[in-house]
């Protein structure tokens, strides 16, 4: 910004150009403050996140789905949430899973770690854990993404070929040998495929699988993308970013239409989906909900001065 | 043979077809030399001042064309194509340029290109081999790399064009601030509100395809452009004619509804649905489950029980 | 082609694992191949371009046949072709997988290339001991100590003795090293630099986001609502608020209600982002269709004209 | 101090090293900024093998012997012509054999755009559908009731169903290149379409932000609950 060198700066300059590094500086503060206060925030789920409940909520129970697991480290702040809250979910109803990915070469790892400390936290509550190569299967990269996911659609057998599980305490083991895949013929013999990925690997999937119900995990910024698949019935359900990761904490928590504290739903009317009340269901959701407010509000404010400071300063000029 | 197509229904492949058709007629149409029209984009004619203006502060233009996984696909062409045109203004200028690339495919492509612009230019000597660099094949450290050659090289003119993701914005405000010109374009819808923020030139949707077009005027491109419009206008009219048939057609009830290649009687009649309605079963075909009696394979070409193998 | 667990039928194609035919067999197609290459070398000028189109089309017929082939309905994994059409459509769809692979393994071998840009810029900066020859030396002092440790790693855990490393008791030097620089260092800066976008967006709107036009306005008042609505605690509020004020009559309760932030940014995104995005996509998707076109049937020339 | 807390110093070091660049670039960032692109290409290298061409080529060229209750697999030998194929793309450097490396690079293309008539067709046909809802009500009643039957459209719905339809075509007419924009109706429905786009992208900046911070408070989380507080000071 040009200052006449003469003169201090007025006000309206002063708003309009804070030094970056104040800013920057304020928002770290922000970020971090809230954390160390844990508050329950009241919450509304939306519509995607009750359907991503109570699609999985309808799975039978001891059924079989696919999860096809996209995410790293980098986006640990809303995947890992979202990985942690489905988990638990199917856990809870005992339902096995083959685990693939598609999207990075890291992806199984974080996905194996995430999947040992559910099973700590499930165990503290009373939950059984779950056993590698007997409860899920771990499949683990493809490095050919598209013609993968083709190949899930067309032929599901076919990309488990040759690839090798690791049960617990053993040696490994050719993964179609594993219980889940027991019965399997086709991608109709599994329930659900979820994807939880914060990459374009939903495009993929999206275009590929025809014959098996899709639900997503996604990170927030590609809410407004797949809300379109969504509200086109391409996805039964999709769970975004933390808020979704919140909802279904809070779903997982109260239930649908399940008495005074659940969440009150037309989408499923007259249908009673119970929640597991008081059973370790607050997660990563519930931790960074209160920061996340005051991180939103500090961009409200911000975006505020800069708008007054510019006001200020024409008015001034006329 | 009839129902080969029947996953897919006929109506999809047809229009692809169409749309394919469409294109090429146009190409055709514009190598017979017919003289075109294709309206201006803003966020192009700001190519020669921003290289301009790099030349008079003697400072590098940095080119990233996108991050396109593992491998060069038709986004990261295109990018390279009109960073062609960048890089022949930048040779003409003696102006030094700097192309970041993603993955070693691209590198290769870019490196083969920029030269040749440089070669057709007469100035095959002034080609530096490492003004086309690769960086890192990892989302973020890609970001940090780039951040620092932008800070250290300082950039005077940036150009962000291909796949962008959630770096976008790091390469943006980084540019923004050592006071970079900056024309970006993302084919990741979710990324331009970014680039609109913090870039002065943003080429928003289809416009990306549409710069080589209008900067090298080439016939097959510009007639292409044409063809292109030619679908979206099709896409226009099976859109409108879509919801005007829903509109009339939703009015009324059923009795029979459309199920796995048939009709099924309802219990009861009652309101159609969208999904019931004639353009829906157009575009999404619900084929019956058909079964065929096939011989089996011969014994020695099955495959052969697991453990031993043919040893 | 192998579409089952089990072992494949012998052909012409194949041979058993460390059997001297396939040895023979690989060490022949090796000759022949760069025997090719090198004949390549010697093409004519006027041949080239069209090497280059017919490899560039031939390898999208297949996935153009793929989309319009005819596929084979009810194929159980047993079933023989009923005739040269069956035939067909079942060897394009068993050899997609091994299509789709072949991509990544062409573009796989030219990673060295990429290295080769690396280490030739920071190499040739240590030679001349350039300005921030250091830091380059750092850059390659790290891909060299990652490589030694990832690639050590990886090999003790292909012993299948070695499923003992799951646990972190069993753990040597080298599987230290590689958790260390993998998922202590490289993970974590991958979300370190991730997380540096916060601080750029704040910086963003605090900078462009000013009612200057009627444009600017538009964008900045929805980013505002959508934020709002994002804010469970202000949503919640501003419900119940809307809650107490909403009147019984069904209407006026309907109307009323619809002011609910989440109804409002819900609304938004439904009916004005949705079909904003899908316009622009359906023009994005031509464009894509239209540039894949051109590259497989060659007809763009790459770079442009003068 | 054990393995675990070192290998979070070091995270923590590191993280705190790239954001420095934050306050303005300087050496501490230089260097990590260069050991970040080093172990980045060093992995690329080791994942290359071990991810890729471990099990997409060298196995398949060699097969596997049985072992262990694992079975047997062929070896297809045609798999090692991809090498000299792979190869030929090292030539761009040539300055007279340089066209070969097209041809590598010829048959990613070829792969890539073969696939893209098959996509569009599945991606853009539901998109298709979903565009072509029904702009008149079919019911009397401006809101829609709690207990309305599927497929019944009230007056609201039926208006909201308008807007998006316009919202759909005057975009797509903004990005319309080869007419002239001088016609009144077209510049207005390409104006129109420009603002409709840019509540569009207002939308999406608003829901992005709640990602990116989330992805800061999560590596404030890091550093200040799981490392210091619970790590360095073994609180719970």
């Amino acid at each position: 910004m040009a200052m006449n060198e003469s003169q201090a700066p007025s006000l309206a300059e002063k708003l309009q150009s804070l030094p970056k590094q104040v800013i920057y500086g304020i928002l770290l503060v922000t970020c971090t403050v809230p954390l160390f206060f844990s508050v329950k925030l009241p919450n509304k789920p939306i519509d995607a996140s009750i359907d991503f409940y109570g699609q999985t909520m309808k799975l039978p129970d001891n059924g079989r789905v696919i999860i096809c697991s996209d995410w790293t480290n980098s986006t640990r702040g809303e995947s890992k949430g979202e990985m942690e809250v489905l988990l638990k979910l199917l856990m809870r109803k005992h339902i096995k899973f083959v685990l693939m990915s598609i999207g990075d070469v890291q992806a199984p790892q974080v996905a194996k770690d995430t999947i040992r400390e559910v099973n700590a936290l499930e165990k503290l509550t009373g939950g059984t854990p779950y056993k590698e190569f007997e409860d899920y299967v771990n499949l683990g990269y493809f490095a050919a993404g598209e013609g993968t996911i083709l190949a899930v659609n067309n032929k599901i057998l076919s990309i488990a070929q040759g690839k090798k599980d690791f049960p617990e305490g053993a040696g490994p083991k050719d993964a179609l040998q594993s219980p889940v895949f027991q019965g399997v013929k086709s991608v109709e013999d599994f329930n659900m495929f979820y994807l939880v990925t914060a990459s374009s690997t939903n495009r993929t999937v999206l275009e590929r699988i025809t014959k098996c119900p899709l639900m997503f995990m996604v990170s927030g910024v590609m809410v407004p993308e797949n809300n379109s698949y969504y509200a086109a019935k391409q996805l039964k359900g999709l769970c975004g970013g933390v808020k979704g990761v919140y909802d279904l904490e809070t779903l997982m928590e109260n239930g649908i239409n399940n008495g005074s504290d659940s969440v009150e739903s037309d989408l499923y009317r007259g249908e009673k989906i119970p929640g597991w009340p008081g059973k370790g269901n607050t997660g990563k959701g519930t931790a960074y909900y209160l920061a996340l407010h005051f991180a939103l509000a500090l961009l409200i404010i911000a975006v505020i001065v800069g708008n007054v400071g510019m006001l200020l300063s024409k008015k001034g000029s006329k | 043979m009839g129902n080969q197509y029947q996953d897919t229904g006929w109506f999809m492949i047809a229009l692809t077809l169409l749309m394919v058709t469409f294109i090429l007629i146009n190409i055709y149409r514009a190598h017979g030399g017919k003289d075109l029209y294709i309206r201006r984009i803003a966020g192009l004619n700001a190519i020669d001042e921003a290289v301009g203006r790099a030349t008079e502060m003697g400072r590098p233009v940095l080119m990233v064309p996108g991050l396109t996984d593992t491998t060069v696909n038709a986004k990261t062409m295109q990018a390279i194509n009109i960073f062609a045109y960048v890089s022949r203004v930048a040779a003409r200028f003696g102006n030094p340029i700097l192309v970041c690339c993603y993955n070693a495919s691209t590198y290769t492509v870019a490196q083969e290109i920029i030269r040749d612009v440089y070669q057709q230019e007469g100035l095959a000597d002034q080609f530096d081999v490492d003004s086309v660099r690769f960086i890192s094949d990892r989302q973020f450290a890609f970001a940090a790399g780039v951040s620092g050659l932008i800070l250290r090289e300082k950039a005077a003119a940036t150009f962000f064009m291909g796949e962008f993701y959630a770096e976008s914005l790091i390469l943006a405000e980084t540019a923004n601030s050592v006071g970079a010109i900056q024309v970006a374009s993302s084919t990741e819808l979710t990324q331009t509100p970014f680039f609109i923020a913090a870039c002065d030139y943003v080429l928003i949707g289809d416009e990306f395809y549409a710069a080589s077009a209008f900067l090298t005027r080439q016939p097959v491109l510009v007639g292409s452009l044409i063809g292109q419009d030619w679908c979206k206008l099709a896409i226009i009219a099976l859109v409108v004619m879509g919801t005007i048939a829903n509109t009339i057609q939703q009015r009324g009830e059923i009795s029979k509804e459309f199920k796995k290649g048939q009709m099924v009687d309802l219990p009861k009649p009652r309101q159609i649905k969208q999904s019931d309605t004639f353009f829906s079963h157009l575009l999404k075909a619900d084929p019956a489950d058909v079964k065929i009696e096939r011989e089996k394979l011969p014994a020695s070409e099955l495959p052969t029980p697991s453990g031993g193998g043919s040893k | 082609m192998n579409f089952l667990l089990d072992i494949d039928p012998k052909t012409f194609w194949n041979a058993p694992n460390g059997s001297f035919e396939l040895y023979a067999k690989i060490f022949i197609a090796l000759i022949l191949a760069v025997a090719a290459t090198v004949g390549m070398l010697y093409a004519p000028p006027q041949l080239r371009k069209w090497i280059i189109r017919l490899v560039t089309f031939g390898s999208g017929l297949f996935y153009v046949m793929f989309w319009l082939f005819p596929a084979p309905i009810d194929r159980q994994p047993t079933s023989a072709p009923r005739n040269a059409v069956e035939t067909f459509s079942f060897w394009v769809s068993d050899s997609q997988l091994v299509v789709a692979s072949l991509t990544n393994v062409i573009s796989g071998f030219l990673i060295g290339l990429g290295i080769y840009s690396l280490l030739r810029v920071h190499l040739g900066r240590i030679a001349k001991q350039q300005r921030d020859w250091a830091f380059s030396a750092v850059l390659v002092g790290s891909m060299v100590v990652m490589v030694f440790f990832g690639f050590g790693d990886w090999i003790q855990h292909q012993d299948p003795k070695n499923f003992i490393l799951a646990d972190q008791k069993n753990w040597g030097l080298i599987n230290y090293g590689r958790d260390l620089l993998f998922d202590g260092l490289l993970q974590n800066m991958d979300a370190g630099m991730f997380s540096i976008v916060a601080f750029y967006i704040l910086s963003a709107a605090y900078r462009a986001f000013r009612a200057r036009s009627v444009e600017a306005t538009i964008l900045l008042l929805t980013a505002l609502l959508v934020i709002l609505s994002l804010m469970g605690v202000v949503e919640f509020l501003w419900s119940g608020f809307i809650d107490k004020i909403s009147p019984t009559n069904f209407g006026m309760h309907a109307f009323v209600q619809s002011f609910k932030l989440s109804a409002m940014s819900g609304w938004l995104r439904s009916n004005v982002q949705t079909p904003a995005i899908r316009g622009i996509d359906f023009g994005v998707g031509i464009g894509l269709l239209a540039m894949g076109l051109r590259l497989w049937l060659s007809l763009e020339k790459t770079g442009g004209e003068g | 101090m054990n393995y675990d807390l070192l290998k979070q110093l070091v995270a923590v070091t590191a993280t705190l090293g790239l954001y420095s660049v934050l306050y303005k670039e300087n050496k501490f960032y230089r260097f990590w900024e260069h050991v970040f692109l080093g172990l980045a290409s060093g992995w690329a290298l080791v994942a290359l093998w071990t991810e890729v061409l471990k099990s997409g080529w060298w196995d398949k060229m060699l097969g596997a012997s049985a072992s262990d209750g694992n079975t047997a697999s062929m070896g297809y030998w045609m798999y090692v012509v991809l090498l000299p194929i792979g190869l030929m793309g090292y030539l761009v450097f040539s300055k007279k054999h340089n066209w070969i490396s097209k041809i590598p690079i010829g048959m990613i293309l070829g792969f890539y755009s073969g696939q893209q008539f098959g996509a569009w067709m599945t991606y853009y046909g539901p998109l298709f559908t979903a565009s072509m809802k029904p702009i008149l009500p079919n019911q009397s009643g401006f809101f829609k009731p709690a207990d309305a039957a599927a497929g019944s459209v009230y007056g609201s719905e039926a208006l909201t169903n308008i807007i998006s339809l316009i919202t759909v075509l005057t975009v797509l007419t903004y990005f319309l290149f080869s007419f002239d924009v001088k016609g009144k109706l077209l510049k207005a429905s390409s104006t129109t379409g420009r603002w409709l786009l840019m509540i569009g992208f207002g939308a999406i900046f608003g829901s992005t932000v709640m990602m990116r911070f989330t992805l800061l408070i999560d590596r404030m989380y890091f550093i200040w609950i799981e490392f210091i507080k619970q790590g360095l000071f073994h609180m719970k």
